[in-house]
C-alpha cells in the first residue's frame, strides 16, 4: 500500500472516528449532551486524534528507521571482496540502492526482471533506459544485494501499512469502547493536543540542532586545515585565491557589531517613536493606513537598499559629510549601510512594539494621567515598562534581521574588512562573507571556503550570549501589569 | 437649589452646567448642573449605572481617553472653562486628582506607586523628603503598616483593599486641590474606612473631595453636601443634611429608603 | 470668565511649560518618526515604480507571415513529430523573410542592411511562432497577422534607455536600425502595448531581455509562501503557546526561549545549509523544488513567528486568563478562546513580517538549487511542488546581475510584482488585525 | 521517476552562456530546457562531486579549472569519470565611465597604482601615488581608484598573475621581493616574492567587489572617477555607459583575445558526469550543441554575446563525441 | 468550632485543613481550618490584607495561576482532596464557580460573557434555550433592565456596578454547586445590593455559596455561618448569630465593634 493511499486511508478514518463517536457519545447519554462531562465535540476530536496522532508518529518513524533496516538487509549480500580499489562500501550500497530503484521502475513498466537479473550487462543497458545513472556496473553481488533490499522494503511496507492500520484502529476502537457520560474525553483530547504542542516547541529545538549539526562537522574539518588560533586572534581577515589566506574573525565581528549598532541607532528611535505615536496619539483610521505602510518597508527586496545605499546615499554621506570633515572619501561605509538598514528594519520595531504597546490595559494609563502626569510621562514611565518584553522582543528580531542582511551590505559598506572606528570606512560582515565565501569559485575543501562555516557557527555562539543578556535584562526590567 | 447659588458667589470651585455625556448612542449624562464649593466634601450617590463615575470623569476630563465619549455643556474649574482649548488637561488633572473605582496600582512597586505623582511635578527636591512624601501618604491612606517591610514589592501583588489604599496613597501624593475619589471605601473594612473618612476630613480643611460612594451612612458622614444622580439626571443636589432628612425629590426619598435602585 | 487670560488653569508654571515642551517634542518625535518612516518608504517606492512599470510595456512587430508549408511540414502530412524538427531557427529566418517583405510592401526607405534586418525581431519570435504552429498545425500554409516582439534595443529605444548617440557605440544596434524603427511606428507595424507576457512567461537568457518573464517565479513563489503559511504559522503559534501558557518555567524552557530567539538572529543562508542537509542529503528531496524552498523558509520563518507571538501572549492581562479559568474553561480553552484572539493583532503582525521577508528572501535557496535559470513551468500541486522552479527574490536577483541593460527594468518590474504579491497576501492579515484589535 | 531535465550548476561567469545554450537547447523541442544554476564555480564543482545519481547535478560550469582536492572529493563520493570541456575564454576588461578621459593601461601601470609596495630608487617604498598621474605623467590627473574582483572571484587569480604579477616584475618590485623573499631554496623564494607581489595597498584606492559586474557598474556610477574590471561580454552590452581601456595598447574585443594579442583572459571550462551520459536524457546532446557551429562559430549566437571561442574547438568536439575522461592533474 | 462538626457529618461540603498560603516570602494564611456546609451561605469577614481572597482563591484552584503561591494542607471538596495531582482543576472550576473581587469581564459582549460557561460545558442545546438562560442570569444578577437593549455591546463598556453584576450572572451561569463571591456588592447600591443578596439566598436552596464581604451587616443578613480571619489567621468561625452577639475571641470583638482593622 502506498504512502499516500494509507494517509487518505488514516484520514477517513478519523473522519468516521469522529462522527461515530460524536453520536455515540450523545446516545449515551441518552441524548442529552448535558449528562456528558465533556461536550460531544470533544469526543468527535479525541477520536479523530487517537486514529491519527499515533499512526501518525508511527508512519514518520517507521520512514526514519526502515532506512537502515533496508541498509543491513542489502548489506548482508555484500562481501568486502565485492568492494574494488579506490571504492567504498557506502559508494557500493548507493549503487545499489539505484540498482533497486531502476529495477523498481522497471518493474513498473512491465519489463521482464528475471533476464535482467541474471546478465549485469543487460541490467546496465536497461537502466540507463530508466534514467538511472550508475557509479560503476551492477556485479551479481550488488544485484543480489539489490534485489535483499527491495525485498526488505517491501515487507516493511507490508509491515508499515499493518502496524500503522493496527494503530489506527486500535485507537478508533480504544475511545469509541471509553465512551460514556462521564468519559472525560475533553482532558484526554486537551493532553494529547499538549503534546502537539510540544512537538511543535520541539521543532524549534531541531532545528537549532540540525543547524549546529551541519555547521560542526564542516567547521572541525575547516579547523584541521587551519589552525583555530589564527582564525580567533588574527587581526586580518584577507583570504586569497591561491591560498595562504589570513582568515581573522575579528575585523569581521567588528563589521558586524558597528553595522548592526548603526541601524538600531536609526531603527530602534524611529521604529519606537512611530510605534508610540500610533498607539498613543494617531487616530484610528491613521494608524489603519499608517501602520501597513510601514510594514511595506520590510517587503521591499534587500537588493533595492543595497542600490539605495549605493547610488543615493553612500555618494550623499561622502559628498556632503565625509570628505567635507576630512573623514574618508570612500562612498562605501559603514554609515551608509547601517543607515539604509536601519531603515529596513524599522517596521520589526514599530509594528511589533506597537501591538504590545496597544495591550498595555487602559488602567494604567488612566492611573497615570489621572496624576497629572502628560501623556508622554505616562508613555515613558508607565507604558513603555509595562510593555518592554515585546519591546525588547521587537528591537532583538531587528538586530537579528540586521545581522544576518547581505544584500545591504555588499552594496552599502563594501567589502574590505578591517577593524577602523571610522564609520566612514568600508567594512563588512560576517554574514557578507559567509554567502560569498560559500559561493565563489575557490574549490570547496579550501579553508577559503570553509571557513564559511567557522563563521556560521562563531556567529551563532555570539548571537546566543546577546539573547542571553537580553533575556536577563528583561527579566530584571520587566513589569507585570495585572 | 438656588440657594446655594447665592452663597457659593466666592466659593465655588467647580460649576457645571448643562453636562451631557454620550458614550455612542448611550446618553448616559443629561444636562447635570452642579457647583462644588471649595474646602467641602461633596458626595454623590444614586444607583450603579446612573452616570456618577461618568460625571466625576468629566471633572477632570478623563473622559477625553475614552475614545466613543462626547462631553458638552460648560465645567468651570475657578472660573476657568476646562474644556477651553487652552486648557492643559495636564495642569488641570494635577489640580483635579482622581481615584477610581477600580484600584489601578501602575506595576512597579509600592514605593513608586506613590512617588510617582511627586516626581512627575517635581514636588520634592531630594531623596529623602521624598522618602517622607510616600511614608505620610501611605499612613494617610492607613497602608502603611501593612506595607512599610514591603515597600519594593509591586503594588500590584497587594489584596483589593490594600490596592484601593494605594491608589489613594498616590492621589494625595500630589496634594490636588480637589480631589475626586470614586467608591474609595468599597472594597474597606470598616475600620480602613473610617481611617480613609477622616483622612477625607482632613483633606477638607484645604481642598474640594467629591466622592462617590453607595453607603448612605458614609455620604452622610463624611459630607457636607450631596448630589443624587439617577439614570443620568441630577436629581437633586444640596446640603447633606437637607438630601436625607427632607428630600425635596420623590425619587430621592425612595432612593434613601431604599425603594428605588 | 471675561478676563480669564489669567487664570492659573491658562497659566501654567514654569515646570508645567517645561514638562508641555516635552510633551510636544515627544509628539513631534513621533510624528517626525513616522514622517521619515513614510519618506524612506514614498522614495523608495517612487524610484522602484519609475524604474519597474516600463516592463510591463512592450514594443511589438506586427506584420503579415506566410507560413510555409514546404518548410514547416515537408511531409505534408500535419505530422506533429516531424514537424517537430523544424527548429526555431527554421522558424526565424521565416520571419526575417516575412518582416522584409512587410517593409519593402510598406515602400519604407533605409540604410539598414538586409542581412540585419532580423536583428530588430527578438529572438523569442522564432519560438514563439513555433509553439503556435505546433499547438495548431491548421495554420500551415496560411497567412497569419503575427504579433512579434520587438529586439531589446529597439523597445529600449521607444522608452527611452537607448539613444541614437549610445547606438552609434553599441555594437548591438545600430542609429539607422532607431531610424528605421521610428519608420516603422508611423507606419503603425511597431507599436509599444501593454505586456501580458511580463507576468506570464518564464525567465529569457540574456539574448533576449525582452522576452523575460516572471511566471515561473510567480508560481514558484506562491507556493512556497502557501507552504509557510500553512507550517509556519500553526506550528509557530502552537509552540508559542505551549511556551508561554503551559510550559514550566524552569531553566529548560528558559533555553528554548533563547534558543527560538537566538534562530532569528542565524543568517538566512544558514538556513540553507541546513536545508541543503536535511532536505535534500538526508530526506532525497528534489533539488531546485518549490517544496524544499517552502519548508526551508518555513524553518526560516518560524522564530520570526514566535517571538512576537510570545510577545504578544505575554501581553494579555492575567485577569482575563482568571475570569475564563474561574468558569471552568480549561487552560487550553482560555487560550483558544481569550488569549489568542486578544493576542491576534501581534501574532499577525509577526505573520506579515515573517512571510515578508519570507517571501523576499534569496540566499536560502541559492543553497538548494533554486536560484536558477529554469524555462519550464511546474506543474499543479501536489507533483508540481517538487518541479524545479525560480522565486521572484531569485528572479530580481538573477536579473540585476545580468549584462543586458534591459534586465534592470525587467528587475524593478519584478520588484513591484513581489510588492504587489505581497500587499495582496498580507491584506487578510492587516484587516484582520484591524479587527481583532481592542483596547481593554 | 527519473529527472528529465538536465541540471547544470557553477560560475557565475559562464551562466549566462550557458543559459543561452539551455534556452535554445530546449527550443530545439527535443528535450526540456535545462536548469542553469550559479552559484560560483567551487560550489558548483562541490555539487557534482557530491555522487553519482539523479539527485546530483550533471554538469558543473566552472571559470577555473577543477583542483586536485575537488577531484579527490568525486572520486571519495563515486564520480570517477569526469570530462572536462573547455568552452572557450572570458576576456576581462578595465573600463571607466564613458565621460571620462581614456586609459591605456599596462600591466605596470596597475600595479604602480595599486600595489603595497613600489621599487622607489632601488628600494621598496609604500605606494603613495594618489592620482593617475602620480604613476605616469601620461595618465590623466585623476584620483586612483580601481573597482577590482574580490579575492572568491576567479576573475582575481588570472587579475593577479596576468597584471600585478607581471606588473611587479616590469617595475623592479619584483626583484626587491625576492631579494628580501625567505624561504629554503630559489623555487620558494620566488613564490613567496610572487605572493609579495599580490599585496595591495589598504587606503582605498583600491576597492574589492563581493558581488557582480553589475555592482561594479553601479558604483562606477557613483564614483566617476574609478576604473572597474568587467567581462568582455558585459562590456559590450554596456558599451553605452563603458570606456574601455587598452591593455598593453590592444584594445580588448573577441578576435584580440582568441589571437592572444590581448593578455588578459581565462579558459572557461564544464565538468561533465560521464556516468550519467545515457542515462539523464540529453546530456550528451546538449554538451554537443553547445560546442555547435550555431553557437560558438563565428557567427554563433555565443559569440556574438561576447564569449572568445576556443581556437581548438574541433578537437573539443573530437573529444565529446568520444565521451573522453579527463586525464588526472599534473 | 465543636458544634459545627457535629452537625456538618454528612453535609459538609468543602473542609480546608491546616491550608497555608505562601505568596514567595509573604506567609499570606496560616493554618486555617473551615468547614464550608452545602445549602448554606458562608461569610469570610475580616480587614483588609488578611487572607480572604487568598483563602477563596484556593477553594477553587485559582491560586494555580500565581506563579509565586504555594499553597499547603488540604481542601476536601465532597470529601476528595482538590489538590490531589489526579483531579482536574477544570472540572473543580466547574463545580466551584468564582466572581473575583476586581470585575474582571471579557472583552466581549456582554451576551457572549453570559454565554461562555454555558456553551463551553455544554448546558444548552439550542441558541433559544441559551438565550433563555442568558436572560434569567442576566435577570437574577439585577442586570438585565439595564443592558437588555445593548446585549451586543461589549461588557467592558459597563459601569463599575454593572460590570460586577455581569460578572455575577456569567459565574451563576454555569450553575456551579459552589459559588465563591468575593466582595460581590462592593460596587452596588443597596438595592441592587439588595437584589443580590436575594439571589445569593435564592441560590442556597440548592448549592453552597461563600461571600467575601466587608460589610457586618450584609454578612449577617445573608449569611448562616461567619469566619473571621485576621492577619492570616482564622480567629473564629461559627454561626453567624453567634459570631455577631457572642464571639469568642477577644479579636472577632473588637473587629465587630470596629476597634481593630
Ligand atoms: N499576588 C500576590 N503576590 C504577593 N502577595 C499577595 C498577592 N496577593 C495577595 N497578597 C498578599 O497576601 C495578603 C492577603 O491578601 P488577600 O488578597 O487575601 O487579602 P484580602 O483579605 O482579600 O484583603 P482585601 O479585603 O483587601 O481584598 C496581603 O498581605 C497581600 O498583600
Ligand atoms: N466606556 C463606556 N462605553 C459605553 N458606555 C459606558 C461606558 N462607561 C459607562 N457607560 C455607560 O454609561 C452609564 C453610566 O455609567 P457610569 O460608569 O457613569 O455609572 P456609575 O454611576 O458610575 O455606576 P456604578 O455605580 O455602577 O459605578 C452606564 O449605563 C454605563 O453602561
Ligand atoms: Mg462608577
Ligand atoms: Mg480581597
Amino acid at each position: 500500500m502506498s504512502i499516500g493511499l494509507l494517509s487518505l486511508i488514516l484520514l477517513a478514518l478519523a473522519t468516521a472516528g469522529y462522527l461515530v463517536a460524536r453520536t455515540r457519545a450523545v446516545a449515551s447519554a441518552g441524548g442529552d449532551a448535558r449528562r456528558l462531562h465533556s461536550l460531544p465535540a470533544f469526543h468527535g476530536r479525541l477520536t479523530a486524534m487517537s486514529v491519527l496522532v499515533p499512526a501518525a508518529v508511527i508512519l514518520i518513524l517507521w520512514l526514519i528507521f526502515e532506512g537502515f533496516a533496508i541498509r543491513g538487509a542489502a548489506l548482508s549480500q555484500l562481501k568486502p571482496s565485492d568492494v574494488p580499489d579506490g571504492s567504498t562500501m557506502d559508494l557500493i550500497m548507493s549503487d545499489v540502492g539505484r540498482i533497486a530503484d531502476g529495477l523498481n521502475q522497471l518493474e513498473a513498466r512491465g519489463t521482464e526482471l528475471a533476464p535482467l537479473l541474471a546478465s549485469p550487462d543487460a541490467l546496465a543497458a536497461a537502466l540507463k533506459d530508466v534514467g538511472v545513472a550508475q557509479g560503476g556496473a551492477p556485479t551479481p553481488d550488488t544485484i543480489l544485494a539489490a534485489q535483499a533490499s527491495r525485498e526488505a522494503l517491501r515487507t516493511s511496507r507490508i509491515g508499515l501499512s499493518i502496524v500503522t492500520l493496527a494503530a489506527a484502529v486500535a485507537g478508533l476502537v480504544l475511545v469509541l469502547r471509553r465512551i460514556t457520560p462521564e468519559f472525560r474525553a475533553r482532558n484526554a483530547t486537551e493532553a494529547l493536543s499538549m503534546w502537539l504542542l510540544i512537538g511543535a516547541s520541539l521543532i524549534a529545538v531541531g532545528t537549532t540542532l540540525g543547524i549546529v549539526l551541519s555547521l560542526l562537522s564542516e567547521t572541525l574539518h575547516f579547523f584541521r586545515l587551519y589552525d583555530f588560533r589564527d582564525f580567533f586572534f588574527n587581526l586580518t581577515w584577507n583570504p586569497k585565491f591561491t591560498g595562504g589566506s589570513d582568515l581573522g574573525i575579528w575585523p569581521l565581528i567588528w563589521g558586524t557589531i558597528y553595522v548592526s549598532a548603526i541601524a538600531l541607532a536609526v531603527a530602534v528611535p524611529i521604529g519606537l517613536f512611530s510605534a508610540v505615536y500610533l498607539a498613543e496619539y494617531a487616530s484610528k483610521r491613521t494608524r489603519a493606513y499608517v501602520k501597513p505602510l510601514i510594514e511595506i518597508l520590510a517587503g521591499i527586496p534587500t537588493i533595492v537598499y543595497g542600490l539605495f545605499a549605493l547610488v543615493t546615499v553612500g555618494p550623499l554621506l561622502r559628498d556632503w559629510i565625509s570628505i567635507p570633515m576630512g573623514i574618508g572619501n570612500s562612498s562605501s561605509s559603514v554609515m551608509t549601510a547601517g543607515l539604509v538598514m536601519g531603515i529596513m528594519v524599522i517596521p520589526f520595531v514599530s509594528s511589533l512594539s506597537d501591538d504590545i504597546i496597544n495591550a498595555v490595559p487602559q488602567s494604567l494609563r488612566d492611573g497615570s494621567l489621572g496624576l497629572g502626569a502628560t501623556p508622554s510621562e505616562t508613555i515613558r514611565q508607565v507604558v513603555l515598562p509595562a510593555a518592554l518584553p515585546g519591546i525588547v522582543g521587537a528591537i532583538l528580531l531587528a538586530a537579528s534581521r540586521a545581522i544576518g542582511e547581505t544584500m545591504i551590505v555588499v552594496l552599502g559598506a563594501g567589502a574590505a574588512a578591517q577593524l577602523s572606528l571610522n564609520p566612514f570606512e568600508a567594512m563588512t560582515t560576517v554574514t557578507v562573507k559567509i554567502v560569498s565565501q560559500l559561493t565563489g569559485d575557490t574549490e570547496f575543501n579550501s579553508p577559503e571556503t570553509l571557513v564559511a562555516f567557522a563563521l556560521g557557527l562563531t556567529l551563532f555562539t555570539l548571537t546566543l550570549c546577546l539573547n542571553i543578556v537580553a533575556l536577563i535584562i528583561v527579566r530584571k526590567y520587566r513589569e507585570q501589569y495585572e | 437649589m438656588k440657594l446655594e447659588r447665592e452663597v457659593a458667589a466666592e466659593t465655588i470651585k467647580i460649576q457645571a452646567r448643562k453636562v451631557q455625556v454620550h458614550y455612542g448612542t448611550n446618553h448616559a449624562l443629561k444636562d447635570v448642573d452642579v457647583d462644588i464649593l471649595s474646602k467641602n466634601v461633596t458626595a454623590f450617590i444614586g444607583p450603579s449605572g446612573c452616570g456618577k463615575s461618568t460625571f466625576l470623569r468629566c471633572l477632570n476630563r478623563m473622559n477625553d481617553t475614552v475614545a466613543s465619549a462626547k462631553v458638552s455643556g460648560s465645567i468651570l474649574l475657578d472660573g476657568a472653562d476646562i474644556y477651553d482649548p487652552r486648557v492643559d488637561p495636564v495642569q488641570l488633572r494635577a489640580k483635579v486628582g482622581m481615584v477610581f473605582q477600580k484600584p489601578n496600582p501602575f506595576p512597579k512597586s509600592i514605593y513608586d506607586n506613590v512617588a510617582y505623582g511627586p516626581k512627575i511635578h517635581g514636588l520634592t527636591r531630594s531623596k529623602a523628603e521624598l522618602d517622607e512624601v510616600v511614608e505620610s501618604c501611605l499612613r494617610k491612606a492607613a497602608l502603611w503598616n501593612e506595607v512599610k517591610d514591603r515597600l519594593q514589592s509591586p503594588g500590584t501583588g497587594l489584596s483589593g483593599g490594600q490596592q484601593q489604599r494605594l491608589c489613594i496613597a498616590r492621589a494625595i501624593a500630589t496634594s490636588p486641590e480637589v480631589l475626586l475619589m470614586d467608591e474609595p471605601c468599597s472594597a474597606l473594612d470598616p475600620i480602613a474606612t473610617a481611617q480613609v473618612e477622616e483622612l477625607i476630613d482632613e483633606l477638607r480643611s484645604q481642598f474640594s473631595v467629591v466622592i462617590v460612594t453607595h453607603s448612605m451612612q458614609q455620604a452622610a458622614r463624611v459630607s457636607q453636601r450631596t448630589a443624587f444622580f439617577h439614570l443620568g439626571h441630577l436629581v437633586e443636589y444640596g446640603e447633606t443634611g437637607t438630601i436625607f432628612t427632607n428630600p425635596k425629590d420623590p425619587r430621592t426619598e425612595s432612593y434613601i429608603t431604599g425603594r428605588i435602585g | 470668565m471675561t478676563d480669564m487670560t489669567d487664570h492659573p488653569l491658562l497659566m501654567p508654571d514654569a515646570r508645567t511649560k517645561a514638562r508641555n515642551a516635552a510633551e510636544r517634542r515627544f509628539r513631534a518625535y513621533g510624528l517626525t518618526a513616522i514622517t521619515l518612516a513614510l519618506a524612506a518608504l514614498v522614495w523608495l517606492l517612487v524610484s522602484i515604480f519609475s524604474a519597474g512599470l516600463p516592463a510591463f510595456k512592450q514594443t511589438f512587430i506586427t506584420f503579415p507571415v506566410t507560413l510555409d508549408a514546404a518548410t514547416l511540414d515537408k511531409s505534408g502530412k500535419l505530422d506533429p513529430v516531424e514537424m517537430a524538427k523544424v527548429t526555431t531557427i527554421g522558424y526565424g529566418k521565416l520571419i526575417d523573410k516575412a518582416f522584409a517583405a512587410e517593409i519593402e510592401a510598406k515602400g519604407i526607405a533605409h540604410e539598414v542592411k538586409p542581412k540585419e534586418l532580423g536583428d530588430m525581431i527578438s529572438e523569442q519570435a522564432g519560438a514563439s511562432l513555433r509553439d503556435m504552429v505546433l499547438a495548431n498545425p491548421a495554420l500551415v500554409g496560411q497567412t497569419i497577422q503575427f504579433q512579434a516582439l520587438a529586439n531589446g534595443r529597439i523597445d529600449g529605444y521607444f522608452k527611452g534607455r537607448v539613444t541614437m548617440e549610445t547606438a552609434s557605440r553599441d555594437k548591438n544596434t545600430s542609429p539607422e536600425k532607431l531610424a528605421l524603427a521610428d519608420k516603422l511606428r508611423d507606419a503603425g507595424v511597431i507599436a509599444v502595448k501593454l505586456n501580458p507576457g511580463f507576468l506570464t512567461m518564464s525567465d529569457a537568457s540574456d539574448k533576449r531581455p525582452e522576452a523575460a518573464g516572471l511566471g515561473v517565479a510567480i508560481l514558484g513563489s506562491l507556493y512556497m509562501v502557501v507552504i509557510v503559511l500553512c507550517l509556519a504559522l500553526p506550528i509557530g503559534v502552537a509552540a508559542s503557546v505551549y511556551l508561554e501558557e503551559f510550559a514550566p518555567k524552569n531553566t529548560f524552557t528558559d533555553i528554548i526561549e533563547v534558543n527560538i530567539a537566538n534562530l532569528a538572529a542565524v543568517p538566512s543562508i544558514v538556513y540553507g545549509i541546513l536545508g541543503l542537509a536535511i532536505f535534500i542529503n538526508f530526506a532525497g528531496l528534489p533539488q531546485s523544488a518549490p517544496i524544499v524552498g517552502g519548508l526551508v523558509l518555513t524553518l526560516m520563518t518560524l522564530p520570526r513567528i514566535i517571538i512576537p507571538t510570545r510577545a504578544a501572549l505575554k501581553a494579555v492581562p492575567p485577569s482575563i486568563r482568571d475570569a475564563a479559568l474561574g468558569v471552568g474553561a480549561s487552560k487550553l480553552q482560555t487560550v483558544t478562546h481569550h488569549v489568542l484572539p486578544l493576542a491576534a493583532p501581534g501574532i499577525l503582525t509577526g505573520t506579515i513580517i515573517g512571510l515578508a521577508q519570507a517571501l523576499g528572501e534569496s540566499a536560502p535557496l541559492l543553497l538548494i538549487g533554486m536560484v536558477a535559470f529554469v524555462k519550464d513551468f511546474p506543474g499543479l500541486p501536489p507533483q508540481g511542488l517538487f518541479d524545479p522552479a525560480a522565486a521572484l527574490p531569485v528572479q530580481i536577483y538573477n536579473w540585476t546581475q545580468r549584462g543586458d541593460p534591459g534586465f534592470v527594468e525587467r528587475a524593478s518590474g519584478a520588484i513591484i510584482v513581489l510588492l504587489v504579491f505581497l500587499v495582496v497576501m498580507n491584506a487578510a492579515a492587516i484587516y484582520l488585525r484591524r479587527k481583532y484589535e481592542r483596547r481593554w | 521517476s527519473a529527472r528529465d531535465q538536465l541540471q547544470i550548476a557553477g560560475s557565475s561567469t559562464v551562466l549566462p552562456y550557458a543559459t543561452i545554450v539551455a534556452e535554445a537547447f530546449g527550443e530545439q523541442g527535443s528535450f526540456p530546457t535545462p536548469v542553469v544554476e550559479g552559484g560560483g564555480s567551487g560550489a558548483g564543482r562541490a555539487a557534482l562531486c557530491k555522487g553519482v545519481g539523479e539527485d546530483t547535478i550533471d554538469i558543473a560550469n566552472s571559470s577555473s579549472k577543477i583542483k586536485q582536492s575537488d577531484i579527490d572529493t568525486c572520486a571519495a563520493n563515486g564520480v570517477t569519470d569526469i570530462m572536462e570541456i573547455r568552452i572557450g575564454y572570458d576576456g576581462i576588461v578595465f573600463a571607466s565611465d564613458i565621460a571620462g578621459p581614456d586609459f591605456a593601461l599596462t600591466p605596470a601601470a596597475v600595479y604602480s597604482a595599486i600595489g603595497a609596495k613600489v621599487a622607489k630608487d632601488g628600494a621598496l617604498a609604500d605606494n603613495a601615488a594618489k592620482t593617475w598621474t602620480d604613476v605616469d605623467a601620461a595618465f590623466p590627473a585623476q584620483d586612483i581608484l580601481m573597482l577590482i574582483p574580490g579575492s572568491k572571484h576567479g576573475t582575481r587569480e588570472v587579475f593577479d598573475i596576468k597584471l600585478l604579477e607581471e606588473g611587479c616584475k616590469a617595475t623592479g618590485a619584483y626583484d626587491l621581493y625576492l631579494a628580501t623573499a625567505e624561504g629554503a631554496d630559489d623555487k620558494e623564494k620566488g613564490a613567496n616574492a610572487l605572493k609579495a607581489c599580490h599585496t595591495l595597498r589598504t587606503d582605498g584606492v583600491q576597492v574589492e567587489i563581493d558581488g557582480d559586474y553589475t555592482e561594479t557598474l553601479s558604483r562606477l556610477d557613483a564614483n566617476k572617477q574609478a576604473v572597474g574590471v568587467f567581462g568582455l561580454s558585459f562590456y559590450e552590452n554596456n558599451t553605452d555607459k563603458l570606456k574601455v581601456a587598452t591593455i598593453n595598447g590592444v584594445v580588448p574585443s573577441v578576435e584580440t583575445i582568441a589571437s592572444g594579442d590581448y593578455p588578459v583572459s581565462r579558459p572557461l571550462f564544464m565538468y561533465v558526469k560521464k556516468q550519467h551520459i545515457g542515462v539523464i536524457p540529453g546530456l550528451k546532446e546538449y554538451l554537443q550543441f553547445f560546442l555547435s557551429e550555431d553557437m560558438v562559430g563565428a557567427d554563433g549566437a555565443l559569440v556574438a554575446y561576447g564569449l572568445v571561442a576556443d581556437p581548438e574547438v574541433e578537437k573539443v568536439r573530437a573529444m565529446i563525441d568520444a565521451e573522453e575522461v579527463m586525464a588526472p592533474l599534473q
